[in-house]
């Protein structure tokens, strides 16, 4: 075991399977000589060369399509976005072409790529740099949307969308990159696609979150053990797209109540898929309405700090509506 | 006189008879499928009919070139000469036309002209247009970070070009030298848009401006395409990087069976662009260098007809695939 | 009053408010000289000549581009995606600029477009012919995304869209386009945008859908009501985006048993937010599960017809469904 | 003789002295308010700078063409010196710097750099790199429509030609002629990536492929720049159509206060550029043409400074707007 933040998980779980399967490559704007702005890619090109950790041109379509081009003709490429907001240009490869390279081709055909992407809000980061877009691509078939919050999660599950025989869109919190170190695992290892975790059990209540909000949420539920007596189960959907319904269902089922937390802009986020598979099939255990929790509908995160810290849910808001959801 | 000369041309080619009557083939299956099509068409079986005519020879002469199976090729809705000469037959066409559960392509779930074979290299294809380049350079780099000889044939309609994606593509091809040909086909029209409100100035003129030659060629003489595809693919596996080939040619039907050309283009221009036929044209071509004597064009259309009634008679007989399996193939299955 | 189609009435929409308008203009591919793939704009460029009626380029990131240019310049664009399959290559357009030219602007500019694109299946139409990509714009604060269905309502939307001081994207079913006639004012009216529609009163349930399905919708209450004496209440929220809640959750209140139809795939679609503001602030009144019918998550409606058939929700499918939530 | 030949220069273009000193003001500016970003930036006042050091010549020699308020302007993050010469003041920038709520760009909502003021048409501009092309043909557009001769600028650094956006708009005003000029500042890096992995041939090589005029220019001569520019005005204003500019210069700084340029350029090649500095060389050229003295010089330095400094202090002390305002703005306000 080493300890690990969640930036360097990441770049061990790259660096690893470079070594251990040479058709596996890294490409993006600033991955190669420079190591990536966030320094995930770090070292990669001076250990596999100017061709395996590719320094491309500024054009994420080209990006993403000439990684699904390589994975056509043998190789295990993962593209870099150099933040999830600079994606919209690279939207139509992903949507159209690499979710759908299996279904139409009638399986003869498949995409093996991975498409990394650095999102959520950061100090400064402001309206294009703080996005969390990840509901774009949650209504999309073909796609696995993957978005871990813990180092060791994430290394295993970069592994296993790196070794996934389909398009994998890998959604990395910006805040969390550095936020705490944790131990992980220095065997090879992998955490299925998929699969939903339960970070803490509880009876009281079942919080979904993800990203920074996860942190968030894992405090308030201590206090709210704490202070209250309140037992809250945490529950990280990892994947986020196709869904762990079961996980997500058999957690509201035991727990009767139910609160999804993500810091993307509400209305039309997952958060609302999330919850509304509880509605339709944990109905008759629902001792309260199910709630969402998320940011205000409006087009970014503001640069000035008062804005952005107005913006996005804290601890006491978290905490306030997990209360009011549990006194219900 | 006329016919030395011309045996000259395809002999200089390095083109044998053999040859030349297999490139003949291939356009005229093409186009006698392509017919059939728009017939099942009006007899209302098929529900939608993309066609090749008019632009056989550019896609024949430049895909004569390939080696099936190992260079990579990302055809476009046009292409079924192309296709056709990497080895797709009559039946495979006519069971896509019909959605049939054995289409090759992606068995029925795709409108016709969406080629995909994973034996041939021809790279599952969609409708969004110019999607498949950057693609295709994506290919033709894993051949060069391999050292392979791999060459890969990125084909589009002129309005493709107009795609940024066309562009994105031509810079990295530009940028790594890779292995790539960009076969534009310029058929003067984008549906209804004509080419002077498509492209500003000449696509071919681009070629230059990301340091790799582009070439004009006449898209309806078989024997022009193949020579400058032959240049491009020799230049390509010398890893000598890209180019650029500009096919001027003509769409001979409408868009497709859903378009009506009268709306947007006259009559009288399409009967002068059918007079520059290029299956018309090889087949003097043919007669002049004395590969074709009318008895063996007749044997050939006779061979090509059985042909393609046979397919259409298996295709309309062939199985849909069950609807249920709509739901398969979105993810890797389990075995 | 004059009777129409969809196709015509939004034909209409169009050529009055060019009329009314000289800053008014379509664009797209093929809109001028042939009038359009399904003949909208048919007329258009003989009375407004070809640059108010301007054939454009094959590149879509460039139509939504340049009408954001031609507002920021004075013009008020209504610019044609021809298909809304090939909506991607302009999602950065749409999503990154035309959604924040206000917000990020500190209300200094604006961004008075629309953008039209016809979507939902239709026979032959496949992979890239029939998608329903309402969802991907449904979390994109600053746009207005609207999908009407009978033919007065597209028609006075469209006007409202048009004279809208901010982006609106409009959403037309193909295969409405032709399906009915409708008595359609000849007078100059708008219907408002962001206000949801109560198409048939009922006591017994909510059924909220809209395009293709909205009309089976109507037929099953309608069979409902004479086979069972189940009187549905059919809701249809004309804006996509932000919607109406209170008309939906009005309904709700009333009827107490909610379920939402239409035929984009069902992970991650629009249903999922409408029936999460139901389970959240209409809890109480619940008597019984917030039900979706919606397609299965393929990447795509098949070309085959016996596949495209089994995949959209049919008239049969959707009267099981609202039985069994009557009857539950 | 040195100075006849210097004077010859501005001279033949009709700029007078006031116009090179305000052209020298204005570079300076720039220059000393970057400067102080930094500062500010180092002292933890300042979240996030981006510079236009080192480009100062290529922005306000082109921009110094520009009609204010009536041609339209689409500056990319580094344009400190258009927005500078169109009218923004020192106190603008350092407002937008420490994001409060009198930014005349976004109120603090955006990153600094990212200009916008509805007053001098500059549109509101953003963070994803190649949006701005297609939008400023589309306002290109617009002018031709209604007959007026308003030109439009749009800027960018040689990466952003790497996006389709820009191909698509290059396409579409070599289509319709328009009153747009590209100014393209290649400044070799695109953060860390060098122009040979950036661009494939040339960019000015580009323009000939949309069948209009691209010029290269000494980005860092800001007589040079105004001279191109001045042509590529008049002939957008005469109806004649686009042009591509190509200014050649050097990102001085990092790429921004988030970077650290050593990781991928060396120390030398920096300092080879800054003896190559745009407002050095305007400078000997001013004192060469005695325009400006060391007296002039220091005097305009300490206005400056004053200016600067003021600015700094103002926008210290300016309020932050209302959290809540955050929700404000997403749609038009009911009046
Ligand atoms: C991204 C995208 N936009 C629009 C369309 C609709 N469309 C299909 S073919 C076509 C015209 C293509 O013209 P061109 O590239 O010249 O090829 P041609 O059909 O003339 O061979 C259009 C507009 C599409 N398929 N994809
Ligand atoms: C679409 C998009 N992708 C990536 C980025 C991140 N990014 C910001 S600036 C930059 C480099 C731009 O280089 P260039 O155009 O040469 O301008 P320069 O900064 O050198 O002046 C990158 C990659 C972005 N802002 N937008
Ligand atoms: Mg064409
Ligand atoms: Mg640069």
């Amino acid at each position: 075991m080493a300890t690990r933040s969640l930036v360097q998980a990441i770049h061990d779980g790259l660096a690893e399977e470079m070594r251990a399967d040479e058709t596996v490559m890294v490409m993006g704007e600033d991955v190669g000589r420079a190591g990536g702005v966030f320094r995930v890619t770090e070292g990669l090109q001076q250990e596999f060369g100017p061709y395996r950790a590719l320094d491309t041109p500024l054009a994420e379509s080209l990006i993403v399509g000439a990684a699904i081009g390589l994975a056509a003709n043998g190789m295990k490429p993962v593209a870099e976005i150099q933040f999830a907001d600079f994606i919209p240009p690279a939207f139509d490869q992903i949507v159209s072409e690499a979710a759908r390279f299996r279904y139409r081709s009638n399986n003869a055909w498949n995409c093996q790529i991975t498409v990394r992407a650095p999102y959520g809000h950061i100090p400064g980061g402001a309206l294009y740099h703080s996005q969390s877009v990840e509901a774009w691509f949650c209504n999309v078939p073909g796609l696995k949307v993957v978005a871990p919050t813990y180092p060791a999660d994430a290394k295993g599950l970069l592994k296993a969308a790196i070794r996934d025989p389909d398009p994998v869109i890998f959604f990395e919190h910006k805040k969390a990159y550095r936020l705490l170190k944790q131990e992980v695992p220095e065997n090879d290892y992998t955490v299925p696609l998929r699969k939903a975790k339960v970070h803490r059990e509880g009876t009281d209540m079942t919080v979904v979150s993800y990203g920074v909000m996860l942190h968030l949420v894992l405090e308030a539920a201590e206090k709210l053990a704490g202070e209250h007596g309140i037992e809250v189960e945490v529950v990280e959907p990892l994947t986020l797209y196709p869904l762990d319904k079961a996980t997500i269902l058999e957690s509201a089922r035991k727990t009767g109540k139910f609160l999804v937390v993500s810091e993307a802009n509400l209305e039309g986020s997952v958060s609302g898929e999330i919850a509304s598979i509880v509605a339709e099939e944990a109905f008759e255990w629902l001792d309260g309405p199910v709630m969402r929790l998320g940011a205000p509908n409006v087009p970014g995160i503001p640069f000035a700090k008062p804005l952005m810290d107005w913006y996005v849910p804290d601890l006491e808001r978290i905490q306030g509506k997990m209360l009011e959801l549990a006194r219900y | 006189m006329a016919i030395r000369e011309t045996q000259r041309r395809h002999e200089a080619l390095g083109l044998d008879e053999d040859d030349l009557l297999r490139m003949y083939r291939h356009m005229l299956l093409a186009r006698r499928v392509d017919e059939r099509m728009w017939i099942l068409n009006r007899q209302g079986k098929a529900a939608f009919v993309i066609s090749c005519q008019g632009q056989e020879a550019a896609q024949v002469g430049a895909a004569y070139n390939l080696r099936p199976g190992y260079d990579y090729v990302y055809p476009y809705y046009r292409d079924a000469g192309i296709v056709i000469t990497l080895g797709m037959t009559a039946r495979d066409q006519l069971l896509s036309l019909l959605a049939r559960a054995e289409d090759p392509n992606s068995g029925g779930r795709q409108m016709p002209g969406h080629f995909s074979s994973r034996e041939l290299n021809i790279v599952t294809a969609s409708a969004p247009i110019g999607v498949q380049y950057p693609q295709a350079v994506g290919s033709a780099m894993a051949f060069k970070m391999r050292g392979e000889d791999g060459v890969v044939l990125a084909c589009g309609g002129e309005a493709s070009t107009s795609e940024g994606d066309w562009h994105e593509a031509m810079n990295f091809a530009g940028i790594h030298d890779l292995p790539v040909i960009f076969l534009i086909q310029n058929n003067v029209y984008a549906i209804s848009v004509p080419e002077n409100l498509q492209v500003a100035g000449r696509i071919v003129d681009r070629a230059a401006g990301y340091g790799f030659p582009g070439v004009e060629v006449d898209g309806n003489d078989v024997l022009a395409v193949y020579k400058v595809a032959k240049e491009a693919f020799e230049r390509a596996r010398r890893g000598e990087g890209p180019t650029l080939i500009e096919a001027k040619t003509y769409r001979m039907t409408a868009h497709s069976s859903d378009d009506d050309d009268r709306r947007y283009r006259e009559r009288e221009e399409v009967e002068e662009w059918r007079k520059k036929d290029p299956i018309l044209r090889f087949k003097q071509y043919l007669h002049g260098a004395g590969v074709l004597d009318d008895a063996k064009e007749r044997e050939i259309e006779e061979e090509i007809r059985a042909e393609v009634d046979e397919a259409t008679e298996y295709a309309e007989n062939a199985p849909y695939a069950d609807p249920e399996s709509a739901m398969r193939y979105v993810y890797a299955e389990e075995e």
